[in-house]
């Protein structure tokens, strides 16, 4: 079959978990069977010019079936975001390289930012009680899927901005004196470029899952760059099929785009 | 079932529908969805003769109707482009226009060299690239300029030659036709016309080139002013482009005076458009027992 | 409550949302919906020393995020207006730009002096109208033309005089430049650009007059762009318009550099469009704790 | 009251016709009171950049409603068209002169092509019985609004280019020996020239009702010219101010605008 392909998904289940952010489970057909976590979809927004990215939350083969966690950012995702239960998604997916889990047996830290939570959930699960979720959020409502993570056994820690839930401050605040032998991370550029140093200085390995703006989504135009260290020197790469998850040692991190804000807090 | 066969500067094309440079890459992406036989031609991400790294993030933006982008050429030279890419290009059956771009006339020349001993089948000058601070634009938007380059190409160039004509003019018909005089066997238009957005909560541009071209539905009216203008001025065929993004646009460019059209934006909403563009022109031409798609050409009935 | 006003060649609009030439009459249709007073001011549409007819219908057609028109200058000539439109208009309480439009210089001359002796409080001089086949558009495309028309018109016109530019042009700076040396006080701009639709069932252009001036969302990057690029080359104010649809476009435009905004095609689909943008950038500015709207002007950080 | 205002109206009830044409009843409150029957409504098309003329069938102000017929002719029509009980239009209106019925005890002729036929049922109704309806329409299946003109007392005949209903031809064919003081139209510029001439001939009034592509619709743009002669010559009137409805004889006809097909025949 295709390595990826358009489809349009009737939403099987729609729900609200804050103020902004909606969970949409879709039928997928077989292309759930060949998405991963960390993966993504281009979603058709009616009467715009480009799809949207939307990370796959979690692939159910099984079920034949896909999950989306949706935040409300701009016109786009407030018209994806207005579908309902009966409607459609129009996806074009599975798209780019997913989270690579890896030996489930090793001591992995997942490091989210607001809406970059949901790509963990999958990477997450094979690796159960291995695993320790440091996520980050605006305040205490805005809080998403730590119930998810909990059901597949992993630990989770919080932090936010305003104190209103688990810890005051930045998630990398959170990890104390905890080991790890692996990092996987989504979120604000800022806050994955503190990871990757982090990971550094522990000599870890780290997959950190990088966001740009995109119009093919498969690799074609190169709309979608992002500095990147290869064997040849510095070059441009391709958000949407060299990553989105990329080892964090390719990635180029001072190169002057660090000029957006954390999203969490937009 | 009609004849869907277009000729443009001596090449077949199965069909009018290609697609454009610089939104189709080399091809291999968009193999993926359908055999690229399903197209005419497909023409490449524009090439120089040197690598090329290309323009800072953030390049896209979206626009009502439309999206700038700023990607700026980013390609990996030449040499590359006909050692690794091309070849794997031509066994996809359809026909392969190399796009190219330079600083100076000698570097297009030199690159329009190489491709002459390969097996392109035809050579898209892009002197309208408004994302490159040297050369690109003001190349094409002068009739001394176009007249410079074209006919400094056409010597170096044995293959057919299309210049590909930037929309950031006053009197388009006067830059076809001095691309015409200076030796082109072929027009391609529009390219991008120049735009820029801002975002209001940072008060940065969206593109860190803070300019980028827009293209898609948005420009779909000037580019058929465009082609019918051109149409008007020069002998030589014209391929149209901007804004398509069904058979009906299709139809009405070719109306216009296009010979075949490229296809860019729309396939970001849609990798398919072109197939069912294609497929949709048939069927036009069926119901209006029409035999050749070619017949459509220049046939607008202007007031 | 934030400030509103600004100051656009001395003169004073009380909000710097005002209606674009062409869209809104001499202002008594629109004023069933709303006081005019809620406008910051209201540009007439473009009048000739004498009565014009106007091109045959149909005049319109929808485009993609636009629309495109060939109304071509339908006035009653400016005696009519200052007789019969002025005095009205000037009691509503908002600022009267006359918009005017000739196919000599020596005819935009005379319209100026004409109203140099009457209550208008600025002068649009159109030099860059797509949809008259004498004059219009040439004068605007070329600095020559603009320098000329624009220091005749200078030294016939008592008013602070506003030189409205076309976007059909490959560097909108030059031009812009070449108003400013001649004499204007302010520029206003993008007209429209051109564009053209077919009917593909009957083969025929949609508009009589084949051509016609696209406007709307989908020139609003065109537009963003040129302000931006015009404002870097000069020190007189601008006065921006191109597709501004909501508060947050009005925002863009003027950081890019505009003193106030121009809307016209979003008054088709929502007739209340610019009280809603007025309302939209006072909370705007109150949300940012912004004390005067003029603080926006040009306060794009460019890369 | 304003003369005219926008408005939210939510459809009432929803009607298919024929296959392409549907019959809305909207909830207008006091634009209802305001309007007449020829004048005309300018309805917002989501995504669109502009309104869609639809004449007001017939105004019901005690009902607080109003009427619209609206056949699918191209993008904008078709979302109207698929928009369902619930569901509202975003209307501008009432725009333009209306027809006169003047004297109802006249004998009236109303003649109608295709969809120009609706606007004409809120006209006739006063007539009754003195009313005859001509009216045309591609075929069989096309004919719309019968039994409303019949309800209202007034004769029907009808003309189909088939034949497929009423008898074969022209609708001006339909006339006869018929006598009558006044005439009504509604219908595609070849029809209403023709009606025109018929009413020059026997000596008697005639008012019809124009189409032209229309930007502003309350008269300020100029879009929608009309070639009209008056006192001083020969002028470009507006079919959305100064009109739809013209005394036949202030229209000019042939002025090379005679270049669409007859309207139910597209
Ligand atoms: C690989 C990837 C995975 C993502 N996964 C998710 C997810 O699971 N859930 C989620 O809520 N969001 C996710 N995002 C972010 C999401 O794509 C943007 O929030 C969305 O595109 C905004 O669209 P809009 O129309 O609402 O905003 P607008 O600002 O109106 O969008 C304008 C344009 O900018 C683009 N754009 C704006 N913000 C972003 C952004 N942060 N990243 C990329 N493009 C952007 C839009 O796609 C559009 O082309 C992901 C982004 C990427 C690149
Ligand atoms: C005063 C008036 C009253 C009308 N009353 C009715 C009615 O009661 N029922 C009905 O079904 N139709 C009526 N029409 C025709 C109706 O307005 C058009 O069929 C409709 O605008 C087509 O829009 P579209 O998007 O489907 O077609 P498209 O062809 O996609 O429209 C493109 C553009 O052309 C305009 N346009 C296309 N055809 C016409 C036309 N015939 N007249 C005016 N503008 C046109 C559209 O408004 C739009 O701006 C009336 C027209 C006028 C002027
Ligand atoms: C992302 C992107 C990259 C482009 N790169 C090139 C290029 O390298 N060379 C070129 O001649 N045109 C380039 N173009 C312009 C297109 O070939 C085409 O002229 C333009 O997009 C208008 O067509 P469309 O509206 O169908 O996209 C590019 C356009 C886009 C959107
Ligand atoms: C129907 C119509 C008529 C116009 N007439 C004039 C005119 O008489 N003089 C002029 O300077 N501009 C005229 N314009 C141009 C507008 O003033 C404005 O520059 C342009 O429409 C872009 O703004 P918008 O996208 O907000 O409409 C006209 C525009 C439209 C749509
Ligand atoms: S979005 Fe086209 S290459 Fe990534
Ligand atoms: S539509 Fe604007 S004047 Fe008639």
């Amino acid at each position: 079959m295709k390595q990826y392909d358009t489809r349009r998904c009737a939403i099987r289940r729609k729900r609200r978990l804050t103020g902004d952010v909606f969970d949409f489970t879709v039928d997928a057909g077989d292309l759930a069977g060949i998405s991963r976590a960390g993966q993504f979809a281009q979603i058709y927004v009616p009467g715009k010019t480009l799809r949207r990215p939307i990370s796959i939350c979690e692939a159910d083969p099984e079920n034949r079936a896909l999950r989306f966690v949706i935040q409300v950012r701009g016109e786009g995702t407030a018209v994806l975001a207005g579908l309902e239960e009966g409607d459609s998604f129009d996806l074009l997916a599975p798209l780019g390289t997913g989270f690579e889990p890896g030996d489930t047996s090793r001591r992995a830290l997942f490091v989210g930012g607001g809406i970059g939570v949901p790509p963990l959930l999958g990477a997450a699960k094979p690796f159960g009680g291995n695993a320790v979720l440091a996520a980050g959020f605006r305040s205490g409502d805005a809080v998403i899927l730590k119930e998810d993570f909990e059901a597949a056994g992993c630990e989770v820690r919080i932090a936010t901005d305003d104190g209103s839930f688990g810890r005051r401050g930045l998630v990398t605040e959170l990890l104390g004196a905890t080991e790890f032998d692996v990092i996987f991370a989504c979120g604000p550029r800022p806050m994955l470029r503190a990871v990757s140093r982090l990971a550094d200085e522990r000599g870890v390995p780290c997959q950190v899952s990088l966001e740009e703006r995109m119009a093919c989504g498969v690799g074609a135009c190169l709309g979608c760059a992002v500095r990147l260290r290869g064997a040849a020197g510095e070059f441009y790469g391709r958000v949407c099929r060299d990553g989105p998850v990329f080892d964090s040692r390719s990635v180029v991190w001072e190169n002057g785009t660090e000029r957006r804000a954390a999203s969490w807090q937009t | 079932m009609a004849n869907l066969k277009v000729r443009v500067a001596g090449v077949e094309f199965r069909n009018p529908v290609i697609a454009a440079s610089g939104t189709f890459g080399f091809g291999r992406e968009f193999s993926e969805f359908y055999p690229l036989s399903a197209l005419g031609g497909v023409s490449c991400k524009g090439i120089t003769l040197r690598e090329r790294p290309g323009n800072p993030p953030p390049r896209i933006a979206e626009t009502p109707g439309g999206m700038l982008n700023s990607v700026g050429l980013q390609n990996p030279g030449v040499d590359h482009f006909i050692e690794e890419d091309l070849p794997w290009l031509k066994r996809q059956g359809t026909a392969v226009i190399a796009n190219i771009a330079g600083s100076t006339p000698e570097d297009y020349c030199r690159v329009a060299e190489k491709l002459s001993d390969t097996a392109v089948d035809m050579v898209e000058l892009n002197i309208s690239c408004p994302n490159v601070k040297q050369g690109g634009m003001q190349f094409g938007t002068t009739c001394a300029g176009v007249e410079t380059v074209t006919a400094a190409v056409r010597r170096h160039c044995s293959k057919p030659l299309m210049v590909k004509l930037s929309p950031n003019v006053s009197d388009i018909g006067e830059i076809a036709a001095a691309a015409e005089s200076a030796g082109a066997d072929a027009l391609s238009l529009i390219n991008t016309l120049t735009g820029m957005r801002i975002d209001i909560r940072t008060r940065r541009p969206v593109l860190r080139n803070n300019t980028g071209g827009l293209s898609g539905p948005a420009v779909f009216p000037v580019a058929v002013r465009m082609v019918w203008q051109a149409y008007r001025r020069v002998k030589i065929p014209i391929v149209g482009m901007g804004g398509v993004s069904g058979w009906r646009d299709a139809a009405e460019l070719m109306l216009a005076g296009a010979a075949a059209v490229q296809i860019g934006t729309v396939l970001f909403s849609d990798p398919y458009a072109p197939v069912k563009i294609a497929d949709g022109l048939n069927q036009y031409l069926d119901e209006n027992k029409i035999k050749n798609v070619s017949e459509l050409t220049g046939k607008v009935q202007a007031w």
